[in-house]
């Protein structure tokens, strides 16, 4: 497992031979960030069909720009995004939604846009499998209850599950979730990372997950990126890598990694 | 009866007074219109519909409007061409038609000629006869009564010419200052010497070095007051009347047809403005 | 004599000449309606003042036509200068204003005045046909040629057309714009076809009923619709049906009132709007009462 | 004769000539440095059209006094009646649109629409005085009457002063509504003088200089502003300077080359936007380069 | 303690006795709701100085509605809410702040906001006190580092931590919080709940809180409310009371309450 600080970070899947396939996204000496100013060190990575990607940092270490950068959405500063072909779907869940206040849009119509993709929008119904999808994607995401309520009227959670539905509906092969469970209470944000990781297995889809809460994205991903603007630092890897690696110990304290003993505060800020 | 439409109220005033009892006269502009623009009622179209005659000024004066509601009206009797169109310009001596090839940034508005030239009332006899022949041809049964009616009138109006020509006489020579271009036929007449325009340019609101220009030379050449039709904004007159001094004559842009005046009442009305104009009362 | 006038217009009357306002009532109902579903777009797009810098930017490109004309002999119809100036507003519309740190309203606000002004400007130095632009841009509604009647319906057929068609792509990229880039939609392109079909129509129905009509139509329908908190598809329905109503119930009005007919359709469609709001408390007060 | 005059405009004539113009100049730079302070809560209160809705408000108003003289035989004075409707606009900006699931823009155009409308089917009922009623109105720009300069002065001078004073206030309680009311800062009233501050200004100054400018300065000084992107109080000095330059600056330009007062405002104001736009683009560059 | 299903809801204050100068806020037969439909049973309780309240509950059950209505920004759909006197200043962090994606405002100029209260904007400029005041606060959450920084270009922890700098500079008795952790990285987080419940503490003021993290609300608030629709309930307690309350225990499990031996699926949503 390759890790550094500063160093070009190499992202070996589990299966690096059956390469092409597999493959969906790369990123190449990607710099991002504002104008012109790089937020972190380059990043190189892989990203192959099956992975449960969390990403992991302190606010402001540029974890949403990255997302953005990865869907096109922004400019990078330098290096470059590939896709492995132009037929790999992505959806997305930023995070905060741009969906307007005055919509009179319903979950279900909203999941609904989830079965578009390119121009398929040109058959002017759904079918009855974008139906099918949809009821089980709202199903799936606990969103059934709230399917027919306008969604300006719901509260943040059931947002935030509306639009985990759309994303499970759009059948995509790469997902980007950019904190999709903050707002959701504790039981909703098992099921979703569970849900979340049963797809990247049994679909063979990668998903990639921002996400604050570091047990759950350990516990549930099977890679952890660690972004850090203050080392800075990329750090790719699994948890014990990523928890042990000194840039995320000045962040978040020892108390992550197995191989360093309790310090006295537990869960406490250490100082490095 | 034959059924007259006509495009401003001036014309329904002088179609009314020829057709008499024998012609059902409306008017598509109201006087307080710019007769540039009009909008039109839809019960307008019906009578545009059914009309036997359509009057119109001509040189482009209703250009902006009225060929919608001529075309559309499915009235072949009225379309351009036929015996029901009349244009009364070809029965006056045109003023202000460009000589030179229209340089089309400076002209006036019409390149035609400039078509307001109902306020002269010597035109509107002229007028009153064109559309008493159009009338008689297009009705002939009734020729009678209009030829009567168009004595009537030019009797009137022969009688009253002289009597405002002399409450005006004052008028002769005086230096005026007018808002548009509406009263070349106006000066023909009465024989005062419009000395500039408030509008730089036809149709384009005044401008600060412009009405500076004015001013001055309404000052020097001591105007005895400023004109302007009622369907043209004050504000700038005022203004300028109060700076010089002189009065502001606000005369209005034509009969008021809907509430029945005729054309001589309302020249008198013109009349009684602009002599108290002279006497230094403003509208 | 008028009063006259105003007993006799009666349905009688109306039905004898039909013929005559057939055209007219033809070209209100579909530029009512259509301009009526588009206006869901402008309203929830937060560009409620489209049709206002539309057509002050059509009257700055007749203004330029002539300047072109007048002051360098080229020959430019006015008509192709109204065309190409406002589907350069309509291009404005479809950058992203958030760029440039403003809303999209500022950016209809900005086009709005400078145009307008510009036009002013241009106007001042082609005094001869300033008269005309108007004459050009804007019809009255009480009578249509036959060329802006077929204007309006090929315009508004094939707008309806596609936008049924396209509708949940329309939707979806017009009202989510980042999840439909993600997904791969031809956002851009999607956002070209509506915005240009906003601007085509708002063009031609101003040409042939004026510009106050077709500023009510495309946005009071919406907001009728959206007062009355439908779903998306009743809500399109509602101010389609809204702009419709407006359209053709403003002409009777005119008609049978004897009143000019860009302002009847306008003061009816906000009429509708008042109603929905009617509705909308009604069903508040029941539904407040139900429950307790 | 013409052509003689536009030569002969210098800066001698100019100084000659300047009792003329102080009074229209010194209007202009009121009106336009208040309405470009006050065009930041225009523009980032979304509320952009609000100069036209008040304005074909006041129109109404004075439609409806000349109504209710001729037909009532009440004596209404129209300047009264200009007040009242658009005092009953500003109010109806007090609203919150969010309630009735529309945007504030929505509503203005509501109003917009509505009053205009209205003002030509009332104005229709009227017709011998309704020409007067853009007369009332709307100023010229190219002259002022003592008493409407005085108008714009005080009320100019006042709103500054009440907003410089209230400034930490005024700005919470526009942008951050919630804060502000549980922070217990009595927000309808800052609300009430806000929007009856805006209503006010674009009244007496319209009736000075004419709608467009009114609009150009009350928006696009803040558009301008804000795409450079400053502080908070840098936008609003920003924008007021903008608004300040705009209505001097176009008054003399509109001098010296002879144009319309008005569209020469409106048209500088918009130069001013484009400027600061080719600004922010020079910034951009200049960092995204120097960081590389 | 007094908790019940249906029945209204007692809160003993640690000073029960002391009553008067002590209550800041008083719920009396409170039902939430929108359009005259009630959300949850009527609340009873009173928020006294000093106490650190955490609300907690699953995703749309009237939490912010809750909080909404309290601030006046709602009507109850019956029932009362008292302050105890008009010059107890209230402070409020919502859970989606409705700050405008146009404002050119910077963090610093948005915590001077929190300065003001009533009609003390008539002071046209801030004193030495107040920008002491901000400076500590901005300090004190975190947000020193983006004080300068345009609030619209923050990501969005650190738009939370802003706008937790504004709460910690009005200096108000009645803080009510909506969830201002849920951006926050989990250092972060446990740095806010901490001042939060120090605040709390050491200026008596009211802290109250909603979050979804139910281990760290458990650890700083002296006092849960657990809020459920479903029930319905709503159950005021210590973590021992709420978290082995049936309603409780229905909707997250066992595994947090004490007296029931762990079930086989560790944290997981248990059957009830
Ligand atoms: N439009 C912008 N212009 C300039 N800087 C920006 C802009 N948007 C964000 N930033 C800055 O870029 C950095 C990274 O932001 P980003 O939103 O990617 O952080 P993040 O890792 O997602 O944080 P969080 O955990 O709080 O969501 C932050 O310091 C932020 O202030
Ligand atoms: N404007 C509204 N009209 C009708 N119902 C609403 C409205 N806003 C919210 N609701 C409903 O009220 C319920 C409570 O919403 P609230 O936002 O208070 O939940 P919450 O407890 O804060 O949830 P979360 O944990 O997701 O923030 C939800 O079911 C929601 O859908
Ligand atoms: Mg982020
Ligand atoms: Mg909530
Ligand atoms: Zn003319």
């Amino acid at each position: 497992m390759a890790h550094g600080e500063h160093a070009p970070t190499q992202a070996p899947s589990p299966s690096a031979h059956q390469h092409g396939s597999d493959l969906l996204l790369c990123c190449e000496e990607l710099v991002i960030g504002y104008q012109g100013k790089a937020l972190l060190p380059p990043i190189n990575l892989q990203v192959r069909r099956g992975t449960f990607l969390a990403v992991i940092g302190r606010n402001g270490s540029g974890k949403s720009t990255w997302f953005k950068t990865l869907l096109g959405l922004q400019q990078p500063v330098s290096g470059r995004v590939f896709r492995s072909g132009p037929d790999v779907k992505s959806a997305y869940v930023p995070q905060s939604s741009g969906i307007d206040g005055m919509l009179p849009v319903r979950s279900r119509e909203l999941v609904h846009w989830g079965r578009l993709s390119g121009w398929n929008f040109l058959r002017p119904f759904s079918t009855h499998k974008d139906r099918t999808a949809v009821e089980a994607a709202l199903e799936s995401a606990g969103a059934g209850p709230i399917a027919n309520r306008p969604y300006r009227e719901l509260s943040e959670g059931q947002k935030q599950r509306a639009l985990l539905a759309r994303v499970l509906a759009t059948e995509a092969d790469l997902v980007l979730l950019d904190e999709p469970t903050a707002a959701m209470d504790a039981v909703a944000e098992r099921e979703t990372m569970q849900r979340l990781a049963e797809l990247a297995r049994t679909q063979r889809l990668a998903v990639v997950v921002v996400s604050h809460d570091l047990r759950v994205a350990a516990e549930f991903a099977n890679q952890l990126l660690f972004v850090d603007r203050e080392a800075p630092a990329v750090v790719l890897g699994d948890a014990n890598t990523v928890f042990c690696h000194p840039a995320f110990r000045h962040q978040y304290g020892d108390d992550y990694c197995p191989h360093h003993p309790p310090s006295g505060h537990p869960l406490g800020p250490a100082a490095g | 009866a034959l059924k007259v439409v006509t495009s401003v109220s001036d014309l329904a005033a002088l179609a009314k007074a020829v057709g008499g009892e024998h012609v059902q006269v409306t008017s598509l502009a109201p006087s307080t219109q710019d007769p540039h623009f009009v909008d039109a009622r839809p019960h307008l179209a019906l009578e545009l519909n059914r009309a036997d005659l359509l009057i119109a000024i001509g040189l482009e004066l209703e250009v902006g409007w009225l060929p919608t509601l001529q075309n559309g009206a499915r009235n072949n009797r009225i379309l351009s061409g036929s015996p029901g169109y009349l244009e009364v310009f070809q029965f006056i001596r045109t003023l202000e038609v460009p000589t030179t090839r229209v340089d089309r940034s400076q002209g006036d508005i019409h390149a035609g000629g400039n078509p307001h030239f109902l306020y002269d009332p010597r035109a509107g006899l002229a007028v009153a006869r064109g559309i008493a022949d159009r009338m008689i041809a297009l009705d002939g049964k009734n020729a009678d009564a209009y030829r009567a009616n168009l004595a009537k009138f030019t009797a009137e109006l022969e009688k009253a010419i002289p009597v405002w020509q002399q409450r005006l006489a004052g008028l002769k020579g005086a230096p005026l200052i007018a808002y548009h271009r509406t009263t070349a036929y106006l000066a023909d007449w009465l024989g005062f010497d419009a000395i500039t325009y408030l509008e730089p340019k036809p149709g384009i609101p005044p401008n600060p070095a412009h009405v500076a220009q004015v001013l001055g030379l309404a000052r020097q050449k001591k105007a005895r007051m400023i004109l302007q039709e009622e369907y043209y904004p004050s504000t700038t007159s005022k203004l300028v009347a109060g700076k010089v001094p002189a009065p502001l004559v606000i005369i209005p842009g034509g009969a008021d047809f809907r509430a029945g005046q005729t054309y001589l009442q309302r020249i008198e009305e013109l009349v009684t403005r602009l002599e108290n104009g002279l006497k230094g009362k403003g509208t | 004599m008028d009063p006259q006038l105003v007993e006799t217009t009666s349905w009688a009357q109306f039905w004898d000449a039909f013929e005559l306002f057939r055209d007219p009532m033809l070209c209100a109902l579909i530029a009512g309606s259509v301009l009526g579903f588009l206006s869901v777009y402008v309203v929830l797009r937060r560009m409620v003042f489209v049709s206002a810098a539309v057509t002050q930017s059509a009257g700055l490109g007749v203004a330029l036509a002539f300047y072109a004309e007048i002051h360098l002999g080229l020959h430019v119809a006015p008509t192709l200068g109204a065309v190409i100036l406002s589907l350069l507003a309509t291009l404005l519309l479809m950058m992203d204003p958030a760029r440039l740190r403003i809303s999209r309203e500022s950016m209809l606000g900005l086009a709005y005045a400078l145009t307008g002004g510009a036009a002013i400007l241009v106007g001042d130095r082609i005094s001869q046909e300033a008269h005309d632009i108007q004459g050009i841009l804007f019809g009255t509604a009480v009578l249509v040629e036959q060329p802006q009647l077929i204007a309006v319906a090929v315009v508004g057929v094939l707008t309806l057309l596609i936008h049924l068609w396209w509708f949940r792509g329309l939707t979806f990229a017009s009202f989510d714009r980042t999840g439909a880039m993600v997904q791969g939609l031809p956002v851009r392109s999607l956002d070209a076809v509506l915005m240009i079909s906003i601007g085509l129509m708002v063009g031609v129905s101003a040409r042939a009923l004026g510009a106050l009509p077709v500023f009510a139509f495309s946005t009071l329908s919406a907001i009728a619709a959206l007062v009355l908190d439908l779903r998306l598809p009743g809500t399109f329905l509602l101010a389609t049906i809204a702009g419709a109503i407006s359209g053709l119930g403003g002409y009777l009005f005119a008609y049978f009132y004897n009143f000019p007919v860009g302002a009847s359709q306008t003061v009816l469609s906000g009429m509708i709007v008042l109603l929905a709001l009617v509705v909308r408390g009604l069903k508040q007060l029941l539904l407040g009462r139900a429950s307790r």
